[in-house]
């Protein structure tokens, strides 16, 4: 088995005919008597390859639709209630104008350098223009047990949100069409390959043969989300520089309201995110529910726990907080391990976190203004790691039967390792050449002169609040 | 004329008012402010920075008054406003020049 | 074939019947060999009529919860943070009032007037206070694939978002009671006629042998959601008149974080509006899901791409306006055109509506306040007839394998004229003859003093924000 | 048949395979002649006993996230905008911690106490630490047509609601550590026992054979969540007194945009609470999701009615009070009387929340904050009564043909009414038992100072809003 | 010096503003009050609970202008603010000891 | 006693603080305000209608400090609240009749 999250239905062939035929044979004695307490239903999909399941699809067009709302109003709101006033639409029309600009770029060519084709390092032309996409004469082409059409759809919705998370670590400073240009670059050249070499049986893709030390076991987006973004955000904070008046001026959330409807928004659009990654409403996407359920609120009690021992009270950003740091931090092992497990990945993602966006933040003092390296960057890694040590075979089994996570005895860690390596290095070079040849051609910060004035009048000529 | 400045906490205000209403007073202007003083504010922490907040939000309320009630609404004032910790604010005293109703266009005492 | 859109299931039973047989046959057969890479699926229905699909029905309840959403706490938020702070309040109230009284009107006889019986210009009392749509004897009726139940309830949130577009036109001046009385009427005589003759087999629905050249395409409400609101707001508009001080005063949002989060949860919601027109999960659902989503993009970069050449900056309210043209404007096609022609059609809805917010209203001076009319008025017309356009049997063959849009070298762009301009008259006439009456009995606008003083207090004795 | 809602497929074995035999040959005779004007589809679920339902699944999936909605964004922006400036982050923080809180309780402990087991009093510990729910060899254990995960995912969203419900009655006072160690408590011996007596075949599950006469039809939560809640509501409200200065100052809600964002999101999020209750996506789901539709719309326009009538003008707080009322009544009776009961069930229950909220409140002056007790206590206990008014064998055919309802002629009026007062005595005595141990060992409310402060400074150490 | 402050309502913020414009007014300050007064505001009703809210929303003015100027400005304000009503607001005229622009350092008449 | 009133942009509160601060300011109150002045705001474009903004946010600080300070008060915020560009702002000094510390009922240079 090459691949096992997202694009896994295409190299399940051989297996699923088994399962399909014992499926039919149980569709035609459907009388057979189970015992309701006993009766359990496989992780593989039921259908057979090349039916389409409505139940699956419409659990993927719901999920498609959740994992929308966490760019916005989710993430549009964690992250401007964060910022001072005078930036609050800055931040939103970042999150809102990527919407656009990359789902238009998904369109035109991003799925299919992402998903076409079957070449180790990039997708082909396949797909272009969503040709092999679309409907033809009345009929959908399909992928696993949905259309083609959705499965875009779904992984779009990822190719927004990645690039989104980025422009936390560059808030209240970055020039609006840098920073658009920038996105597009990025999503191109970071986003696509990572995503082919993880979800598209290409070299990070667990089972690959090319390159077979480096497949990553990622669900729903560790590395391909999470590293990716937090790694470039770190990396744009330390090329654009410090906010002015960084480390003199206090710079407070101006609405902590905000942030907490968007990281609530953001915990149910996440069961999209990851429970959708199962590509099917089957038990697999259940448990992939519960392990994600589980870490975020461990995460919220871990991140307030800390503050609570460690300053005396818990406060509601940490709660916020901690809970995205244990979304993050359980979103590549949500389908590879028990729910259970979730409970101490959420506790080690809001615990690590805390301690990246306290303690490491300060000591190194970059201005990675809404902590995506901290959060994104540093769960994501803490994710991919913890991932090898808690998947297990009765969730997914990976190796045939053998012993996959740590716990087990199994050794994916170590792929995992050299997955996460990987990516970290292509997101720094990549994004450090681009933010260089931008800030030589484009110039990547706006005068000083609009970042006092603030983005919302220098950029967009507009004011978010009105009350006078 | 006197306009009367109090700093006050936010949550006397119900009670200030109501002492200057019964003290006969029936007009007065109330403005959501932040000070800065004594009373050292206290330190607000978000994801691992420290800000002291020195800035604590404070209600000022405007009273203007005929010159020979001015004592006795800054005496009301200070009885109701009064908790006796640090923070309780300031009253400032001004002269005034001149009042006008917009109204009715009359000027200073019938003014007020 | 005589209707193709939400009431579609009634009129395929012979076609379906064939395809019924197939599935059985294939079912029987489960191991035959698909390719995975070549198989589709069918966008016509695979479920038999008369048999209930889960699958299906999961998206529907799904979906119905969407357009609810989509009217609170979506449009309400991004109406509301457009007024000014006296009024925020106000425009909340008429929407959630809106979603507690057309509900009840729908359920005592407006499900009835639109989707009861089969006569050419108005439903009839089959399904008055839910007879025949309830459950007997623990079994639910069926529409389609799902129970009727559940299209009486998709079906119900377009009743409740309807007439809650048009408040937008007379928002800050006209009075709580007389909008109450105004929108039972309006949803009676414009709203129940519409629905029932595009989409249940009357005079304006496709097919239709009494009337057969005016019979639009319109799958999710082109005309009859947003052309008949749009057009009656621009009556309102006019007849209620312009808000004091208009031209003379600012009157600049109070709120623009509002008018963003609601803009975003309805680009979420309309994916129920949209794709769950197809009443299904099928393909034909992931397609118009798709189509509404490019088309979104497409609108945000157009409408900001227009501000950034000609004003200098792109703004977030830009970017907001132009993703919900983008989403008017697709809604009568998405069913009907490929996703990738959505991105066209978002582009002309961006541009065209952002014309019409500007250049247009400037020069006639109607004050349509939160332009109801430049974007749904404008966007819904620019959408049925680019459905004429676009539209490809390759989505839906309505013409039995015949060319259908312009583009394939097809008719069907008349009869899309042709339902415009009826739906136009409609509405024109309607909204004209119901305001006079309400004018002289009821009144139309608060008085001066209460306008002055803002709806939220005037109107419902209560503020926005106290913070003092 | 011993219960009838979400437990309910365990006790369906034997009705279940009849079911099946029918189902299987309609499977077999795929084109057999149904009308589609006439087929209807039962209720009772199609898919066998023991066999996975992926459209069933997909429902739940999506009911799972729209509960969980419900508390936040839902509930932490209805409840935080009525309270003061000062106390906002306070109320939102109550309800997110709890999030994480009662989540990790229900992945310990919770579920197993509540669904483990036959006894009559209280679960055992068969699912601790989600054994036996969790998958095993890639098969996940079912709980009818879904993955008992999904199951347990579902279940576990009302035991963080329920208890966040309660925050609203001693809201701007408690102390946030003795509110979480309460919380703990109160679920494990409240809410725990409760669920398992009524939804898991104990002593108040209707059909039970120890104790007849107490089996409460309680669909969604009637009594296990709105009376639990609303009635331990009140005792906290006495136990731990009046905020200062109540009854003298004036606390005027302090941002009522949020509240009407909040209840409009409860709206949403309540269809999955209800229709989710199903289990399934079959007939009954689509009575419950239309039941409770027209319930909140019906209450929205009772209570603004009766403040029309009463006071001269709707307000925008009525309304969305009122059509939390409407949701609340109809909840235990959603899945047992017809829809267009609801709009009957919802006006008692917007106009009877009015009456408890103004004149009940102001006569006893108790300080039920948010009015927890006025909505939930009240609205729940009308609910369960007249549950067994309109409850009717046409949706559930409880009393196996014969009748259920007062309207039909039915008794369970008596059950209902046994069964509300028992939830009535539980609540108030462990509530009040545990108040006073806490109220002498931890204390219940913060300081004089801190409340005077306000709890987002003294308790969290944040500001809400900070504008300068 | 004078230093003016009128309260005046929201909605006559436009119409005073650019009648000072007109007048020859270069500049003012503006802020967000809720005043007591005459005006005895109005009954707000929250579930039941009733509220007089007597702190109505209204608009700070502050101008500051040559002691010369100071009459026409205030009769400006008046005209313009007036609707005759009840709670058209006040005007209150202060002396002022010094006036000094930031950016220049120039003192009093030059300053404004 | 004087009272200082200055109108200065958001961003320099900070600075304007901490030199008050090291100046020996131990007081002073801080109110959200909007300008009008030389400083012509901007356009701000709401789909197409455009807004002339001449109200730009703005920061008003009032401090009390006794008369001998003043001009060093005076001073330090000149230096501090300076950019050099149109729109710095203004210092407003008036006298003050009085000064109450509400906590003690302590009177003039002692309330301060
Ligand atoms: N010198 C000053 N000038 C202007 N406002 C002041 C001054 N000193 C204090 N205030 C205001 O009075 C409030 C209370 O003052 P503070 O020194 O904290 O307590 P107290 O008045 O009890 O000594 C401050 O928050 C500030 O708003
Ligand atoms: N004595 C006063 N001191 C300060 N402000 C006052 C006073 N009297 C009135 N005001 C302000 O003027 C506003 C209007 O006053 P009001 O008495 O309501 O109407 P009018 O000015 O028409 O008599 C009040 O809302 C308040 O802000
Ligand atoms: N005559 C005035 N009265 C009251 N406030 C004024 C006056 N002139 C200016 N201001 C305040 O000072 C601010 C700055 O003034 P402005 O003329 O824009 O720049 P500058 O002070 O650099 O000349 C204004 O925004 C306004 O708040």
């Amino acid at each position: 088995m090459k691949q096992d999250t997202k694009g896994m239905w295409r190299c399940r062939f051989s297996t699923a005919l088994g399962v399909v035929m014992v499926a039919a044979a149980s569709l035609a004695v459907p009388g057979h008597a189970h015992s309701a307490e006993d009766t359990v239903v496989s992780g593989v999909s039921e259908a057979a390859e090349g039916r389409m399941d409505r139940g699956d699809h419409a659990w993927m067009l719901a999920s498609s639709a959740l994992v929308l709302m966490m760019t916005a109003p989710g993430l549009a709101l964690f992250y401007s209630g964060l910022v001072r006033k005078k930036n609050v639409l800055g931040v939103m029309m970042q999150c809102v104008f990527l919407m656009g600009l990359m789902t238009v770029i998904w369109a035109l060519y991003g799925y299919s350098l992402s998903f076409g084709g079957d070449g180790p390092l990039i997708g082909n032309g396949e797909f272009l223009l969503m040709n092999g996409v679309q409907m033809v004469d009345g009929a959908a082409p399909l992928e696993g047990s949905i259309p083609r059409l959705t499965h875009m759809l779904f992984q779009g919705m990822f190719f927004i949100i990645t690039p989104a998370l980025i422009v936390g670590a560059f808030a209240e400073r970055m020039k609006f069409s840098t920073m658009a240009v920038f996105m597009v670059l990025w999503g191109t050249l970071v986003y696509c390959p990572l995503c082919h070499w993880v979800w598209d049986n290409g070299i990070l893709c667990d089972g690959n043969k090319t390159f077979p030390i480096g497949g990553a076991l990622d669900f729903a987006g560790g590395t391909v989300v999470h590293i990716s973004s937090g790694i470039s955000a770190l990396v744009c904070a330390l090329l654009i520089g410090r906010r002015l008046g960084f480390g003199s001026e206090p710079m407070p959330p101006h609405n902590l309201t905000y942030t907490a409807i968007g990281a609530t928004m953001l915990w149910v659009g996440w069961f999209g995110f990851n429970a959708g990654s199962a590509l099917a409403a089957d038990g697999r996407a259940a448990s992939a529910f519960a392990a994600t359920h589980f870490a975020a609120a461990a995460g919220c009690l871990a991140w307030s726990g800390c503050e609570w021992v460690l300053r005396g009270r818990p406060s509601l950003l940490g709660a916020c907080s901690g809970l995205v740091a244990g979304l993050v931090c359980i979103t590549p092992g949500s389908g590879f391990v028990q729910p259970v497990s979730g409970v101490a990945i959420g506790l080690a993602g809001g615990a690590g976190c805390f301690f990246a966006c306290t303690a490491v933040k300060s000591r190194f003092r970059y201005d990675d203004s809404l902590d995506v390296f901290g959060v994104h960057g540093v769960g994501g890694t803490l994710g991919a790691l913890l991932t090898g040590v808690f998947a297990t075979r009765h969730v997914a089994d990976v190796r045939s039967g053998g012993p996959v996570g740590l716990i087990e005895g199994g050794t994916v860690l170590v792929n995992q390792i050299v997955a996460t390596a990987i990516t970290w290095i292509l997101a720094v070079a990549v994004t450090f050449v681009l933010l260089k040849i931008l800030d030589a051609t484009m110039g990547l910060r706006v005068s000083q002169d609009e970042e006092i004035q603030g983005l919302d009048l220098s950029q967009h000529g507009e004011e978010g609040y009105i009350f006078i | 004329m006197k306009k009367i400045e109090a700093i006050i906490r936010h949550f006397k205000l119900e009670d200030v008012k109501s002492a200057l209403n019964e003290h006969g007073v029936q007009g007065m202007t109330v403005t959501e402010v932040r000070g800065f003083g004594r009373q050292k504010g206290h330190t607000e922490m978000y994801r691992g920075t420290e800000y002291t907040v020195d800035l604590v939000p404070k209600i000022k309320l405007e009273v203007v008054v005929a010159e020979d009630a001015a004592q006795g609404v800054i005496e009301t004032i200070v009885q109701a406003a009064r908790t006796g910790q640090v923070g309780d604010g300031k009253i400032f005293v001004h002269d005034l020049a001149q009042t006008v109703r917009i109204r009715t266009g009359e000027v200073n005492g019938e003014a007020i």
